[in-house]
C-alpha cells in the first residue's frame, strides 16, 4: 500500500532535475557531464518509481484509486480543488510508458546533442516537460490535469523552439502553442460543464455519478464530450487542429520522439480512457471521435506518402497512428486504444530516434566536408544499409510492427482497434466505413513505411562520394536505448494476447476497474471464432501486400538527389503541399482576424470612433461653444441694453402670470 | 383710507413712463440722452413706489429717496465717464464705442 | 375734482417723456424731461407723499437736470441730425417697448381691493381697510408729527443702515467722478 | 504573531499611520538634496510595506464585515466623519499597494533623471491617496482620496512622460475627473434622499449600504452615475482610450502603478460601492446582461487590438483592458467562485501586469525604444531578462500553475452558470491571449539577432533583479497556493454575494471559524 504513495516523489524528481540543469543552463553551461547525469539519473530514479507503484497496485489492485492529496489548491466555497495525484490501473500503466519511454530518449539526448551549445537549457526543458506529463497522467481532477495539459504545451513550445535563433523554429513553436491552446478552450469549456452539472470536478466523483446527474445520451454530455474532444484534437493534432505536429519537426529528434511521437500526443487518448464514462454514455460523441480519428488516419498516410523529409513522414504516420487509437476509443474499446497507444509508443520512439541517428550521421557527413544538402532529405541518403547496420536492423523490426505483421507489437494492437471497429459495425453502420478507412489506411502505412526505409537504407548511396567516407553508426550510447525499444517492438504484443491464440488480454484485465463504469452503457461484442481469424488475415495481407508494394515502387524508379530533383506535379505535388491546408488556415483564420484588429478593431473603432468621435469630439464641441459665445460680445453697449431688457421682460412675464 | 387712491392710474402711468424710457434707451444714439431715459425710467419707478406707499406705510416713500440718491451718485458717474470718452474720441455717440469687445 | 387734477398731470408726463425721447436735441429733451419731472411731484403730492414731491422738484429737477444740462453745454454736442439707431434697434425697440406697455398697461384697472386679495391669498379677508393697517397707521403719523416727521422716524430707526450705506455710495461716486473727469492727474 | 500584534495596539493606530507616513514622508524627500530623494522614498515605502503586512494576520477570519473600524466626526452637520476600515477585500489591496509602491520606486532609480524630489514626493502623495481609496468607509472622505489620487498621477504622467505626455496627461484627467464629478452627484444626491427618509443625514458607507433602497425611483440613474465612474477606472470597454495614451507616455513607476493598482480601483468600486448600493438595479436584466457584454467584448477587443500593436506598452495596456474584462464578468458573475476569480485576477493582473512593465522600462532604460520591430534574438544576448520575460508573459497569458490562470479559471467557472454562451466566448480570449503575448515574445527574444545595437545590451542588474524577483515569487506562489489568499477574501466577497444575492452561497468552508451560516443550494 506504502508503495502508491511514494507516487509524488515520480514527478518530485524530474522537478529537482529541472531546476538543477536550469540552474546549471544559466550559470555554468558548459558542464556537460553533471547535466547529463542529473538529466538521465532522475528520469531513471522516476521509472524505477515508477516501477514500485506499479508493483505496490498489482499486489493489491483493490483499494484501486489511490488519492493522494498534497494541498489544497483552490478552496472557494462549494470548489474544493485539491493538487492531489490519483494512481489507479490506467495511470500506473500511463506512468510505465512515459517515464520508461522518457529514460531511454534522455539517455539518447545524451548522445545526441552533445556538442550543441544549448545542452543544459535542453535538458532543463526536457526535464520539465516530463515534470508536466506526470502530472497530467496523476491529476486526480481537472484543473490539476489541465496543469500538466497546458504545461506540456509549453514545453513543447520551447523545445520545438528551442533552436529560436532562425524565425521557422520560433514560429512553429508558437504556432504549436497557439493551436494547443484553441484545444484548451475546449477543455475549459467541458470543466465548466462539468462543473455546472455535478458541483464537482474530481475524476472519482465525475465517474461515480456520471450515469445518476447526467441523462445518457443528453445535450449536456454530448456537450461535455465534444468539448473534451475539441481538447484531444488540439493536443493530439487530429483534424482539424493537426497542422502544428509536421511544423514541430523543426525541434531536437529525441524531442520529436518523446513529445510528438510517444508521450504527449497521447495524453488526448488518455483523456478519453480517463473520462470513458461521459463518452460511453455518449455515442454520438463517440461516432464524431471515432469518425476523426478514422478519418485522419487515412488522410495523414495520404500525405505521408509523398514527403521527402524523413521526419515529416514519420510525423505524419505519428497522426495517422493517432487516428487509429482515437477509431478504437470511439467505438467503446478503450482497452485496445491504450494498447496501441503502449505499443506506437515504442516502435514510433524507435523509428523517430532510429532517424535521429540517421541524421546525425549525415550531418556529421555533411559538417566534414562542408557541404549545405539538406541532411534529412530522403532524397539524399539511400544504400545506408552498410553504413549504420544496427540502426538499420532496428528501423526494420519497427516498420515490420507499424505494418502490423506479426508476431511484432503493432499487429495486435493495430488489429484489435480494427476488430472493435468491425464489430461496432454491427450495431452502427457507420463503423463499417470507419473499419474500410480504417484497413486503407493500414495499407497506406505499410507503403510509405516501406518507401522510407527503401530510400534511407537500399538502393545506391545519393549522399556523394568524399561525404560517404565519414558516414558511421552513431555511438552505443545513442543506439543501446534503440535496442530496448527493439526488444519491447517485438515482445511489445504479448502486453495484451488476444485470447485466440492462447494469451487473456493481461491489458484489458488490468485496465478492467477503471474501465468498468462505461462499459455498462456501451458493450462491445467482439468477434470470435471464424470472422476473427478473418480479419486477422485480411489485416496481415494488408501488411504484406502494403510493404511489398513500397519496396517495389520505390527501388523501380532511380530517385535524383534533392539538388537535382524535378518539382513534383499534379496530385503528387498537392500531397507534398499537404493538401495547402496550411495556406488554407493562413487564409481563412490567421490573416482575417489579423486585419480585423488592425483595420477594424485597432484604427477603425479604437482611434477613429472611440477617440476620434467621443473623446476628441467632446473636446472639439466645446472648443467651437466657446468661439459661438464669444462672438456674442460685440462691445456695443446697445447690444448689451437690448439683451438685459430682454431678460427684464421675460422675468417680468414670468412674474407676472 | 383716503377715498381715491387712483392706484390703478398711477401704476399704469408708471408703466407707460418705464415703457418710454426704454423705448428712448434703445432709440438714442447720443450717451446723454441716453441717461435722461434711464432717469425717466427711475421716475417711473419712483412713482410706482409712491402709489403703493399709500398701503404699505411709509417704507415706499424711503425707498424713494434711497433711488434718488443711487440716480444722483448714477448719473454723476455715468457723465463723468461721458466726459473721459468725450475727451477721447470727441464724440458721445454710443455706435463706434466698442472698447468692451470680447 | 382730483381725478381731473390727477389725469392732467398724468398725461403732461406721458407727452413730456415722448417729447424728451423723440428730441433732436438734448438741450430740448432735458426741457421735456424736466416738465414731466415737475408733472411726477404733482402726481406724488396728491397720493400723499408731499415731502418726496418737494424732494423731487429739489433734488431730480434742481440737482441732477441741472448736471446734465451743465454736461451737455459743457460738450456743446452739435444738433445731430437724427441720431436713432439703425432699423434693427426700431425694430427691437418697437418689440421691447411694446411688450412693456401691453404687458404694465393691464395694471390699469388694478384696485386696492385685489391688492390686498393678492396679499392675504384669501379673498375672503379681502377687506383693504383691515389688511393696510400699516398705511392707515402711516396716515395718522403724518397727521400727528407732520409730513417730515412721519418720515423721520421709520428713516433714522428701521432704515439707519441703509441710509449710512446711501452716504457711503454719493461719497464713492464723488471721487469717482472727479477722478474720471480730471483731465491729468 | 497575532498575540504580538495586539500587544503593541496594532489594530487601533495602523491605519492612520499607513495614511500619515507617506505625507510625512514628502516632507524629507523634498527637502533633502536631490541625491537623497530617491532614498528617502524607498526607506518610506519600504517602512509602509513592512508595517502593513501585520494587516495579513491582523484580520480575525471568517467575519464577513469591516474591522479595525475607526470612527472620527469630521463634519458634524453634514453627517461626515473620518472612518476608516478594512475587510479581506481591501487588506488585500492594500498590500498589494505597498507591496508593488518599493518596488516602482526602486524601479525608477535610474529612469528618472530630472526633478527627483518631485517626483518622489508625487510617488508618496499618490501612495497616501491610494491607500486611502481602499480604507475609506465614508463616501465623503472616499471621494477625497479618489481626487487625491487623480492629481499626483498627472503630474507624474505629464512631467515625466514620453513625447506627447501632454495630451495624454490632460486626457486621463479630465476623462476620470468627468466620471468622479457625476459620483460626487450621485453620493449626494443618494445621501439627500436617505437624509429625506431617514431624516438623519449621514456619509457613513455602512448607514448608507442600510438605507440604500430609500433611492427609489432615482436608483437606476444613481446607479448609472456610480456605474460610469467606475467604468472608465476599470476601463470597460467603450471608455477605455485614455489607458493606451496615458501607459505610453507615463514612466515605467507611472505605468506600473497606473494598472496594477488604480484600474483595480474601478472595479474595487463597483464591488464596494455601485452593486451593493443598488442591487435590485445592477442585477435587473437588462443592466447585467449589459455589464456581461461589454466585459466579454472588453476581453476580446483587448486582446485582438493588442494582437496588432507595434509599441509592446500599448500592447501590455489592452492586454489590460481584456484582464479586467475577466474582473467584471467575475463580478457580474455573481457566484462566490466568479467573484473570488475576480479579485484574483485584480491580483495577479497587478503582478504580472506590473512585472510586464518593469521590464518594458528597462528595456526601455537600455534602448530607448517600445517598438517590438526593434528588437529580436534577446534571449542569447540577455538571457536571465528573457527568462523572467517568459515566465512573466506565460502569468499574463493565464498558464495553469501561474497565478493569471487562478483567477480566470474561477472567473469563467463562476459565471458559466448565469451566461455560458457570453462565459464561453470569453473563454476564447485565453486563445487571444495566448496568440498577443507569444507572439510579441517571439519578435522580441527570439527570431535572428539583426541589430547592431541589440549586441552588446547587459543583462539584469542585481537592483532590477531585486525589483523582479519578489513579483516572480508572488506569480509563482499566488499559481500554486492560492488558499491563504482565498480563504482571506472569502468572507467579504460572500458577504458581497449574499447582499445582492440572499441565500446563494453555500455555507463556508472555513469549518470551525465563526462561519456565516449560509443557507442555499
Amino acid at each position: 500500500m506504502h508503495l502508491t504513495h511514494m507516487v509524488w516523489l515520480a514527478v518530485a524528481l524530474p522537478v529537482a532535475g529541472f531546476l538543477v540543469n536550469g540552474a546549471l543552463a544559466l550559470w555554468r553551461p558548459q558542464a556537460k557531464t553533471a547535466v547529463s547525469v542529473v538529466g538521465a539519473g532522475v528520469l531513471l530514479a522516476a521509472f524505477v518509481v515508477a516501477l514500485g507503484v506499479f508493483a505496490g497496485l498489482s499486489n493489491d489492485p483493490s483499494q484501486a484509486p489511490v488519492i493522494v492529496r498534497l494541498w489544497s489548491w483552490l478552496p472557494v466555497g462549494r470548489l474544493k480543488v485539491d493538487f492531489a495525484f490519483q494512481v489507479d490501473q490506467l495511470a500506473a500503466v500511463m506512468l510505465l510508458i512515459v517515464t520508461g519511454v522518457s529514460s531511454l530518449i534522455h539517455l539518447f539526448s545524451i548522445g545526441y546533442m552533445r556538442e550543441d551549445p544549448g545542452y543544459a537549457r535542453y535538458f532543463s526543458y526536457l526535464n520539465l516537460f516530463v515534470v508536466f506529463m506526470l502530472v497530467l497522467v496523476l491529476g486526480s481532477n481537472f484543473p490539476v490535469l489541465f496543469i500538466g495539459w497546458e504545461g506540456v504545451g509549453l514545453c513543447s513550445y520551447l523545445l520545438i523552439g528551442f533552436w529560436f535563433s532562425d524565425k521557422v523554429n520560433a514560429d512553429a513553436g508558437k504556432k504549436a502553442f497557439i493551436m494547443n491552446r484553441i484545444g484548451d478552450f475546449g477543455f475549459l469549456v467541458a470543466t465548466f460543464f462539468i462543473w455546472r452539472a455535478f458541483g464537482n470536478l474530481d475524476f472519482a466523483y465525475v465517474s461515480e455519478h456520471a450515469a445518476t446527474t447526467l441523462a445518457p445520451g443528453g445535450a449536456v454530455v454530448t456537450a461535455i464530450t465534444l468539448f473534451l474532444f475539441l481538447g484531444c484534437t488540439g493536443k493530439s493534432a487530429q483534424i482539424p487542429l493537426y497542422t502544428w505536429l509536421p511544423d514541430a519537426m523543426a525541434g531536437p529528434t529525441p524531442v520529436s520522439a518523446l513529445i510528438h511521437a510517444a508521450t504527449m500526443v497521447t495524453a488526448g487518448v488518455y483523456l478519453v480512457a480517463r473520462t470513458n464514462v461521459l463518452f460511453a454514455m455518449a455515442p454520438v460523441s463517440s461516432a464524431v471521435v471515432a469518425g476523426i480519428g478514422a478519418v485522419t488516419a487515412l488522410f495523414a498516410a495520404t500525405i505521408g506518402l509523398r514527403q521527402y523529409d524523413i521526419k515529416k513522414v514519420l510525423a505524419y504516420s505519428t497522426v495517422s497512428q493517432l487516428g487509429y487509437m482515437f477509431l478504437g476509443a470511439g467505438t467503446g474499446a478503450y482497452a485496445s486504444g491504450i494498447f496501441h497507444l503502449a505499443t506506437h509508443a515504442f516502435f514510433k520512439a524507435l523509428l523517430f530516434l532510429g532517424s535521429g541517428n540517421v541524421i546525425h550521421a549525415m550531418h556529421q557527413a555533411y559538417h566534414a566536408t562542408h557541404s549545405h544538402e539538406d541532411a534529412q532529405d530522403m532524397r539524399n541518403m539511400g544504400g545506408l544499409r552498410q553504413y549504420t547496420p544496427v540502426t538499420f536492423w532496428l528501423m526494420l523490426i519497427a516498420t515490420l510492427a507499424i505494418a502490423g505483421i506479426p508476431p511484432f507489437a503493432g499487429f495486435f494492437s493495430k488489429d484489435e482497434i480494427l476488430a472493435a471497429a468491425f464489430a461496432r459495425g454491427a450495431d452502427a453502420p457507420v463503423y463499417y466505413v470507419f473499419y474500410g478507412m480504417g484497413v486503407l489506411a493500414a495499407l497506406l502505412t505499410a507503403f510509405y513505411m516501406a518507401r522510407l526505409m527503401a530510400m534511407t537504407f537500399f538502393g545506391e548511396n545519393r549522399t556523394g562520394e568524399r561525404e560517404r567516407a565519414h558516414l558511421h553508426e552513431a555511438p552505443w550510447i545513442m543506439t543501446g536505448p534503440l535496442v530496448v525499444l527493439g526488444v519491447l517492438s517485438v515482445i511489445g504484443g504479448a502486453i495484451n494476447l488476444p485470447p485466440f491464440i492462447g494469451g487473456h488480454a493481461a491489458l484489458e484485465h488490468w485496465l478492467e476497474p477503471v474501465l468498468e463504469p462505461g462499459l455498462r452503457f456501451s458493450h462491445l461484442a467482439m468477434p470470435t471464432g471464424s470472422a476473427e481469424y478473418v480479419l486477422v488475415g485480411a489485416a496481415v495481407a494488408i501488411g504484406v501486400i502494403g510493404l511489398w508494394l513500397g519496396f517495389r515502387v520505390t527501388l523501380g524508379r532511380s530517385i535524383p538527389v534533392a539538388r537535382a530533383a524535378p518539382p513534383d506535379r499534379g496530385f503528387a505535388r498537392v500531397l507534398s503541399r499537404k493538401y495547402y491546408v496550411d495556406e488554407l488556415y493562413d487564409a481563412l483564420v490567421v490573416r482575417p482576424l489579423v486585419w480585423l484588429s488592425r483595420v477594424v478593431l485597432w484604427r477603425g473603432v479604437d482611434q477613429r470612433v472611440v477617440d476620434g468621435a467621443a473623446v476628441n469630439g467632446a473636446a472639439v464641441v466645446s472648443r467651437l461653444a466657446g468661439g459661438g459665445l464669444r462672438l456674442l460680445q460685440t462691445g456695443q453697449v446697445g447690444v448689451y441694453v437690448v439683451l438685459f431688457l430682454v431678460g427684464a421682460v421675460w422675468i417680468l412675464r414670468a412674474v407676472m402670470r | 383710507m383716503p377715498e381715491n387712491t387712483f392706484l390703478g392710474p398711477s401704476l399704469a402711468l408708471s408703466a407707460i413712463l418705464f415703457s418710454l424710457g426704454v423705448a428712448g434707451v434703445l432709440l438714442r444714439r447720443n450717451a446723454i440722452v441716453l441717461f435722461m431715459c434711464v432717469e425717466l425710467m427711475l421716475n417711473a419707478v419712483n412713482l410706482a413706489f409712491i402709489a403703493l406707499a399709500q398701503f404699505h406705510g411709509a417704507g415706499g416713500q424711503i425707498m424713494v429717496l434711497f433711488v434718488m440718491t443711487v440716480a444722483a451718485a448714477e448719473a454723476a458717474v455715468g457723465l463723468a465717464i461721458i466726459l473721459a470718452i468725450f475727451r477721447h474720441t470727441q464724440s458721445v455717440d454710443l455706435q463706434n464705442i466698442n472698447l468692451l469687445r470680447g | 375734482m382730483a381725478a381731473f387734477v390727477f389725469y392732467l398731470f398724468a398725461a403732461a408726463a406721458v407727452l413730456g417723456a415722448a417729447m424728451c425721447v423723440l428730441q433732436r436735441n438734448p438741450v430740448a429733451s432735458a426741457m421735456w424731461l424736466m416738465s414731466t419731472m415737475f408733472s411726477l411731484a404733482a402726481i406724488f403730492i396728491l397720493l400723499g407723499a408731499e415731502l418726496i414731491g418737494i424732494l423731487q422738484v429739489l433734488v431730480y429737477v434742481g440737482a441732477i437736470l441741472v448736471v446734465f444740462l451743465f454736461v451737455i453745454m459743457l460738450l456743446n454736442v452739435a444738433r445731430t441730425s437724427s441720431d436713432l439707431r439703425g432699423p434693427a434697434s426700431l425694430g427691437a425697440t418697437v418689440v421691447v417697448a411694446g411688450l412693456l406697455v401691453v404687458e404694465l398697461a393691464a395694471l390699469w384697472q388694478y384696485t386696492p381691493r385685489r391688492l390686498a386679495a393678492d396679499i392675504a391669498q384669501a379673498p375672503a379677508f379681502a377687506d383693504p381697510a383691515r389688511v393696510f393697517a400699516a398705511g392707515a397707521a402711516a396716515r395718522q403719523a403724518t397727521a400727528a408729527q407732520g409730513v417730515v416727521g412721519a418720515l423721520a422716524a421709520p428713516l433714522f430707526q428701521t432704515y439707519l443702515v441703509p441710509f449710512e450705506v446711501t452716504s457711503v455710495l454719493l461719497l464713492a461716486a464723488i471721487i469717482g467722478a472727479v477722478v474720471l473727469a480730471k483731465r491729468n492727474i | 504573531m497575532t498575540s504580538f500584534l495586539d500587544s503593541i495596539g496594532y489594530g487601533r493606530w495602523i491605519l492612520h499611520v499607513l495614511l500619515l507616513l507617506p505625507v510625512v514622508g514628502v516632507v524629507p524627500v523634498l527637502l533633502g538634496r536631490e541625491a537623497w530623494a530617491k532614498w528617502t522614498a524607498l526607506v518610506v515605502t519600504l517602512a509602509e510595506f513592512v508595517l502593513s503586512v501585520g494587516l495579513w494576520w491582523s484580520l480575525i477570519p471568517g467575519l464577513g464585515d469591516m474591522q479595525l473600524v475607526t470612527n472620527a466626526v469630521w463634519i458634524r452637520e453634514w453627517g461626515i466623519a473620518y472612518r476608516v476600515g478594512i475587510d479581506g477585500i481591501s487588506m488585500v489591496m492594500v498590500l498589494l499597494t505597498t507591496s508593488l509602491m518599493p518596488l516602482s520606486v526602486l524601479a525608477s532609480w535610474r529612469y528618472i533623471t530630472s526633478r527627483e524630489r518631485g517626483f518622489y514626493a508625487l510617488m508618496l502623495t499618490l501612495l497616501t491617496g491610494l491607500l486611502g481609496v481602499f480604507i475609506a468607509l465614508d463616501m465623503f472622505l472616499f471621494y477625497v482620496f479618489f481626487e487625491v489620487m487623480l492629481i499626483p498621477m498627472y503630474f507624474i504622467i505629464g512631467v515625466w512622460g514620453g513625447t506627447n505626455r501632454l495630451y495624454a496627461a490632460i486626457k486621463f484627467f479630465i476623462y476620470t475627473m468627468a466620471g468622479s464629478l457625476l459620483m460626487l452627484v450621485a453620493i449626494v444626491a443618494l445621501v439627500w434622499r436617505v437624509r429625506a427618509v431617514t431624516g438623519q443625514m449621514s456619509f457613513s458607507y455602512s448607514y448608507l449600504l442600510e438605507h440604500a433602497s430609500a433611492a427609489g425611483a432615482a436608483a437606476p440613474w444613481l446607479f448609472a452615475a456610480f456605474a460610469l465612474a467606475f467604468a472608465i477606472k476599470v476601463p470597460i470597454f467603450p471608455f477605455h482610450t485614455w489607458l493606451p495614451d496615458a501607459h505610453v507616455e507615463a514612466p515605467t513607476a507611472g505605468s506600473v502603478l497606473l494598472a496594477s493598482v488604480m484600474l483595480k480601483i474601478g472595479t474595487y468600486g463597483f464591488l464596494r460601492f455601485a452593486v451593493p448600493f443598488f442591487p435590485q438595479v445592477a442585477l435587473s436584466p437588462a443592466v447585467s446582461r449589459l455589464m456581461v457584454a461589454l466585459a466579454v467584448i472588453g476581453i476580446i477587443y483587448g486582446a485582438l487590438v493588442a494582437l496588432v500593436q507595434p509599441d509592446f506598452k500599448k500592447l501590455v495596456a489592452y492586454s489590460s483592458v481584456s484582464h479586467l474584462g475577466f474582473v467584471m464578468l467575475g463580478i457580474w458573475g455573481m457566484t462566490l467562485q466568479s467573484v473570488q476569480g475576480a479579485l484574483m485576477v485584480m491580483i495577479s493582473h497587478g503582478f504580472s501586469t506590473g512585472a510586464l512593465f518593469l521590464l518594458i522600462g528597462m528595456l526601455y532604460e537600455r534602448r530607448h525604444t517600445r517598438l517590438i520591430a526593434d528588437y529580436g534574438g534577446l534571449a542569447r544576448v540577455v538571457p536571465v531578462f528573457s527568462l523572467i520575460l517568459t515566465l512573466v508573459a506565460l502569468s499574463s497569458i493565464g498558464l495553469p500553475g501561474l497565478n493569471g490562470f487562478v483567477g480566470e479559471f474561477l472567473v469563467l467557472l463562476g459565471s458559466f452558470a448565469a451566461y455560458p454562451w457570453a462565459t464561453g466566448i470569453a473563454t476564447t480570449g485565453v486563445i487571444f491571449a495566448a496568440a498577443y503575448l507569444l507572439w510579441a515574445i517571439q519578435r522580441l527574444i527570439y527570431n535572428r539577432l539583426d541589430d547592431r545595437e541589440n549586441e552588446h545590451l547587459r543583462d539584469l542588474s542585481f537592483r532590477e533583479l531585486a525589483v523582479l524577483v519578489p513579483l516572480v515569487v508572488g506569480i509563482v506562489w499566488l499559481g500554486l497556493y492560492p488558499r491563504p489568499v482565498l480563504t482571506r477574501m472569502e468572507p467579504a466577497s460572500r458577504k458581497f454575494v449574499e447582499a445582492v444575492m440572499p441565500g446563494s452561497t453555500p455555507a463556508a468552508t472555513l469549518g470551525a471559524t465563526a462561519a456565516i451560516p449560509g443557507s442555499g443550494r
